[in-house]
């Protein structure tokens, strides 16, 4: 118990406070240690946790076609592709010494680790990611709905986004979203008075309105600016945006503080599985 | 104690410190008493209140709906490991839902992608059929595991509710990309959706496409409450307290950046806030 | 065109289209480039760690080349290494310019426990490694988010914000509007995430405010994952359409053309077999 | 009216191939078929572009490549366009990854920036220091010793050999800092650990995605700007004046967005649709 539980605890509470009040301390000695060698250490233990994850992975897969579980032969594949990305790690460099030393290979054009990033790994990961365009798509059609006005907000904020921010964004004149403003306002106003007659007059007068105002200043695109696509969506990107964004910030913030304090001081101890 | 020590340390001169870092160093203790000092007052039996949270109503309502339409609740635990404080999380939340599901005798349906978290979706769903008085109805297959992989397993819980067609489906957890599938197919079943999640960039799609979502804090907030553990509820207790005094420095520096910017009067506080 | 490129274009076309093929419905292609994903990445990321940190950075310190004699302990250790790997262990020790410092034993012996905890029966070896990224972590981090995250941003609110010098009103520039914006949606947003209180009253209603700011943030959020998910399919295309060209064979087209006919054919099986509905695709849609 | 409720209703519920379909082609036809739509710069990349701008010629820069491939073509046209613009002022550019595939990503960019067009002199002009593994301690190492971190560059020559790795010891050295980041570590962790504690400016070109978790920091001022996902790679572009893969994306990714907001409101009609003929019955 001593060693699996205590030890570690004590760990995490010594290398925790050193880093923390690390900070505060201006000792040459001390700042070198939690400087550069602290640091090291930290760095080589997340090279062989990156080993750790990698090698429990592939374990998980040989377990997998030992047992011949479901989908096994897809096991291979995997095992087959980890063994080849370690060939090419470790055994076969592809180009002479003169060109890239190990060590140097998994960077150096030309070897066979390269190769392997360059049409193997990276089409993939790519690939896996852009899928998600596809998805945004659909759930855009099939789940996003106005059910409240939270929701409004945040999908006209996103649109406003959207649109304001690529090019398209600043073709379209303010004048056309005032005319569609009038008439969402039209759908509006036809929804809780229920005459099509008040409707249809909300929506003459807001055009002709619209209208004479283009008339008379000439329909300039960007003008009035908080008709604007680019300039609505600069707006709420800067500031009300960011006011949100602040205080969920915050929040994150607050959390990892009292996370990380409760990890030191011993009381949360889920990494050693509690 | 310490501030008597510290005050000591500093008088005779303080070697070694880093004099420009001292508000920080005053706010970390004093942030880390508030903290100890709230979870110490839970332990010691202090209750605190916690106000409702209306998704966790809307958890009994889906149950409710399920038990009339004769249909299985859906429960995703999100699909990260047991390290992931979002994932606790969601295995709280769901021995809350468990022990719903028993007194309403639903069916649940528990799709996993991590063997940790099957191991400890299992306990926790166990327990709650127990303490309900209904060991019977829980069998193990209610939580199972489908596989690690990302889109393999969004794919295979889509399957389970184009088939099953749950009446309700309960996001909670560390949600990616495949937050998206999973809410967009939940939402063409039909189902009443529910999720809590404190990824930053997700939370949106849930908005948009589910009923209720519990949003970061809550989501914590919500299976602390549930759990009942002291040492949770006073961790919400004391980041109260500590949001409380973040808002009162707020207000203070902006008068005083008001006062000091139009009158001169007083001093720049933006400098004590900048460390260097 | 060297043969190597040929060759890489090819696969990368199979495996971006044999991805992209998972739209149509759960394949043997998409499950094939799958795993060999997650095999080769997991071999990548080996490698990379290894090859970056620890054979420069620890065997390198264990080992120097700069103190190289062959007469002592470690060197003798040394020596056995490199006659099983000459690669990692090059004659004469690892020359990336550092100086000994055996203290550096510690974090390997920490580093061999980790990997360890493979072995079932020790796996709790991986907690003292684990523990010690774990402590240094919250050390770095709560001065970090603390600094950051919680004071820059009360420094960044807490600013002049009647400083009439500035406009009252305008959009995209700083005014007196914009500043108040901003201080009152950092607190209301903030009181939403008060709970012990219950939100009625004043308090109700800052949240209230408070939750609109976050639904701001959230849509922004949403407009700009949108964005970023469509410039990614916009990079894969414009891949695509490289390797399409005459170049590469058209090893897009070909690709294409394969894939979409064995899918098409597979369905095409599937429609005169449905008229028997079996168990067995049940369960095997289960497993996927 | 019912006839056009039902089509409406139809078209909400056709199979969602057809929608992956549509987004294909919207994305693919402008790709093949440009339209050149004008590209405008917003206030974030523009103070960006000035930060660099106003450096004095010979600045030293630090510049950190945190993405992998599956984000390239977001971030790898911002690598590009600000290697291109500090190049083109003469300034001495360091290059270091945290993330392991970031080196490629910089191997990539300083080859055919570097290189291939200004021709400039490795060792003294740039530098790729390379990949080491621990996020926030790699930062925490930089601002620290980086001589300490970095003994070698990314091709195994140990740093003493390099003549402008001479005057570098710790982040402090640096005259400014541009990362370009897909997630963690990344711009967060350089805020955090580098920028704050010592005050050197800094500036991020990020994935749409992350835009959110930084903006705080701009407006703040503990960043200067930030280059926002493929649209903000294509304004720095322009601001350069020297058009890359951003520019020739932006139509599609007009075309596109369009194509989705116009996705959501025919759902939202459907929807509507849907919710009134269930209320009546």
């Amino acid at each position: 118990m001593f060693w699996k539980r205590q030890v570690p605890i004590f760990i995490v509470a010594l290398i925790g406070s050193i880093t923390l009040f690390g900070w505060f301390i201006d000792q040459p000695d001390v700042k070198e240690f939690i400087g550069d060698d602290a640091t090291q250490w930290f760095d080589v233990l997340a090279s062989f946790a990156i080993i750790l994850g990698a090698l429990n992975l592939i374990k998980l897969q040989i377990q997998k076609v030992l047992y011949q579980k479901p989908g096994w032969q897809y096991s291979v594949i995997a095992v087959l592709g980890f063994i080849f990305a370690i060939v090419a790690g470790f055994f076969v460099k592809g180009v002479d010494d003169s060109v890239a030393q190990w060590g140097a290979h998994v960077t150096s054009d030309g070897t066979l680790f390269k190769w392997m990033f360059d049409y193997v790994f990276s089409p993939m990961s790519a690939t896996m990611f852009s899928l998600l365009a596809f998805f945004v798509a659909s759930a855009s059609y099939r789940a996003f709905r106005i059910r409240n006005f939270e929701a409004t907000l945040l999908l006209v904020s996103g649109i406003i986004i959207m649109v304001g921010r690529v090019p398209i964004g600043g073709v379209i004149s303010s004048w056309f979203i005032m005319y569609l403003i009038v008439l969402g306002l039209g759908i509006y106003v036809n929804s809780i008075k229920k005459d099509t007659k008040v409707t249809f007059v909300f929506v003459a007068v807001g055009v002709s309105l619209v209208t004479i105002g283009g008339i008379i200043s000439g329909w300039p695109v960007d003008q009035p600016g908080i008709f604007y696509l680019p300039s609505i969506q600069e707006w709420i990107y800067y500031y009300p945006n960011v006011a949100g964004a602040r205080a969920i910030m915050i929040g994150i913030g607050l959390g990892i503080f009292a996370t990380s304090i409760r990890y030191i001081l011993g009381i949360e101890r889920s990494y050693i599985g509690e | 104690m310490v501030i008597f020590a510290f005050a000591i340390y500093w008088l005779l001169g303080h070697p070694y410190f880093v004099t420009d870092r001292i508000v920080m160093l005053f706010s970390i203790l004093s942030l880390s008493a508030t903290l100890i000092y709230y979870t110490r007052a839970a332990e010691r039996g202090e209750e605190f209140y916690l106000r409702p949270i209306p998704a966790l109503k809307a958890v009994e309502e889906a149950v409710g709906r399920s038990t009339e339409m004769g249909r299985p609740i859906l429960y995703v635990p999100g699909i990260q490991d047991m390290d992931q404080v979002e994932t606790v999380a969601g295995v709280v939340v769901l021995g809350h839902v468990a022990k719903m599901t028993a007194r309403y005798e639903t069916s649940l349906n528990v799709p996993v992608s991590r063997s940790i978290v099957m191991k400890a979706a299992r306990e926790s769903c166990r327990d709650a059929y127990t303490v309900e008085g209904r060991p019977d109805m829980f069998n193990e297959d209610m939580v199972h595991y489908l596989t690690d992989d990302q889109f393999a397993y969004a794919a295979g819980v889509n399957g389970i509710m184009v088939r099953e067609k749950p009446a309700a489906c309960m996001y909670m957890g560390k949600f990616y990309a495949e937050s998206l599938i999973l809410a967009e197919t939940g939402n063409s079943i039909g189902a009443i959706q529910i999720a809590g999640t404190a990824s930053q960039a997700q939370i949106p799609f849930f908005v948009t496409a589910c009923d209720y979502t519990l949003i970061g804090e809550e989501f914590f907030a919500a299976s602390a409450y549930l759990s009942q553990k002291p040492e949770l509820i006073g961790g919400v207790k004391g980041q109260d307290m500590i949001k409380l005094a973040v808002i009162a420095v707020m207000v203070i520096s902006t008068i005083l950046m008001v006062l000091y910017e139009s009158t001169g009067f007083g001093f720049n506080i933006s400098e004590y806030l900048t460390i260097r | 065109m060297e043969f190597s490129a040929l060759l890489g274009a090819w696969v990368a076309s199979f495996l971006t289209i044999g991805i992209f093929s998972y739209l149509y419905k759960d394949n043997p292609f998409y499950k094939i480039a799958e795993h060999l994903f997650v095999g080769v990445s997991a071999g990548y990321l080996l490698s990379l760690g290894f090859w970056t940190q620890l054979q420069p950075n620890l065997f390198g310190r264990l080992f120097p080349a700069k103190h190289y004699d062959p007469d002592t302990i470690t060197y003798t250790i040394y020596n056995v290494l490199s006659f099983f790997s000459s690669s990692i262990f090059p004659e004469g020790g690892i020359d990336k310019g550092h100086d000994q410092h055996l203290i550096y034993l510690i974090p390997l012996i920490l580093g061999i426990m980790m990997l360890m905890s493979l072995i079932p029966s020790f796996s709790w070896m991986a907690r003292w490694g684990i523990a010690y990224v774990v402590g240094m972590a919250a050390g770095l981090k709560a001065y970090g988010y603390l600094n950051s995250n919680v004071i820059g941003q009360i420094k960044g609110t807490a600013v002049n914000i009647f400083d009439f010098s500035l406009p009252i009103f305008s959009l995209s520039s700083p005014s007196v509007f914009n500043n108040l914006i901003i201080f009152v949606g950092t607190i209301c947003g903030l009181l939403y995430f008060y709970f012990s209180k219950e939100h009625k009253g004043l308090l109700g209603k800052a949240s209230k405010i408070g939750i609109y700011f976050l639904m701001i943030s959230f849509g922004a959020s949403f407009g700009f994952a949108v964005m970023g998910r469509i410039s990614l399919l916009i990079g894969r295309f414009t891949d695509l359409i490289t390797f399409s060209g005459s170049d590469y064979n058209y090893a897009t087209f070909w690709v294409l053309i394969l894939i979409v006919g064995v899918l098409g054919y597979a369905a095409f099986q599937d429609k005169e077999k449905e008229t028997v509905p079996s168990d067995d695709s049940d369960v095997l849609t289960e497993e996927e | 009216m019912t006839n056009i409720e039902n089509i409406f209703l139809k078209i909400g519920s056709i199979d969602r191939r057809w929608i992956f379909i549509i987004i294909a082609l919207v994305v693919v036809v402008p790709l093949l078929v440009p339209i050149g739509l004008p590209i405008r710069a917003t206030d974030t990349s523009k103070s960006v572009y000035d930060a660099v701008e106003a450096l004095p010629r010979g600045s030293k820069v630090l510049l950190s490549i945190e993405y992998s491939p599956s984000t390239k073509p977001e971030n790898h046209p911002m690598a590009i366009s600000m290697m291109r613009h500090l190049f083109r002022n003469n300034h001495k550019v360091y290059v270091t990854c945290l993330w392991p595939d970031g080196q490629f990503m910089a191997q990539d960019a300083l080859n055919q920036v570097a290189v291939g067009e200004f021709d400039k002199k490795y060792g003294e002009d740039y530098v790729l220091l390379g990949y080491r593994p621990g996020g926030e301690a790699v930062v925490k190492g930089i601002v620290s010793n980086i001589r300490k971190l970095f003994s070698v560059d990314a091709r195994q020559t140990k740093v003493d050999d390099i003549p402008m790795m001479d005057e570098i010891t710790n982040f402090k050295d640096f005259d400014f800092l541009f990362s370009a980041s897909a997630g963690y570590p990344g711009t967060i962790e350089w805020v955090q650990y580098a920028a704050d504690p010592t005050g050197v400016p800094m500036s991020s070109g990020v994935t749409s995605i992350q835009v959110n978790e930084v903006m705080p920091y701009v407006q703040s001022g503990q960043m200067v700007g930030v280059l926002a996902g493929m649209p903000g790679a294509a304004e720095y572009e322009s601001l350069i004046g020297q058009k890359g893969s951003a520019t020739s994306g932006m139509d599609a990714q007009s075309v596109a967005h369009l194509v989705i907001v116009l996705f959501i409101v025919l759902g939202n009609i459907s929807y509507f649709i849907d919710r009134k003929r269930s209320r009546k019955y």
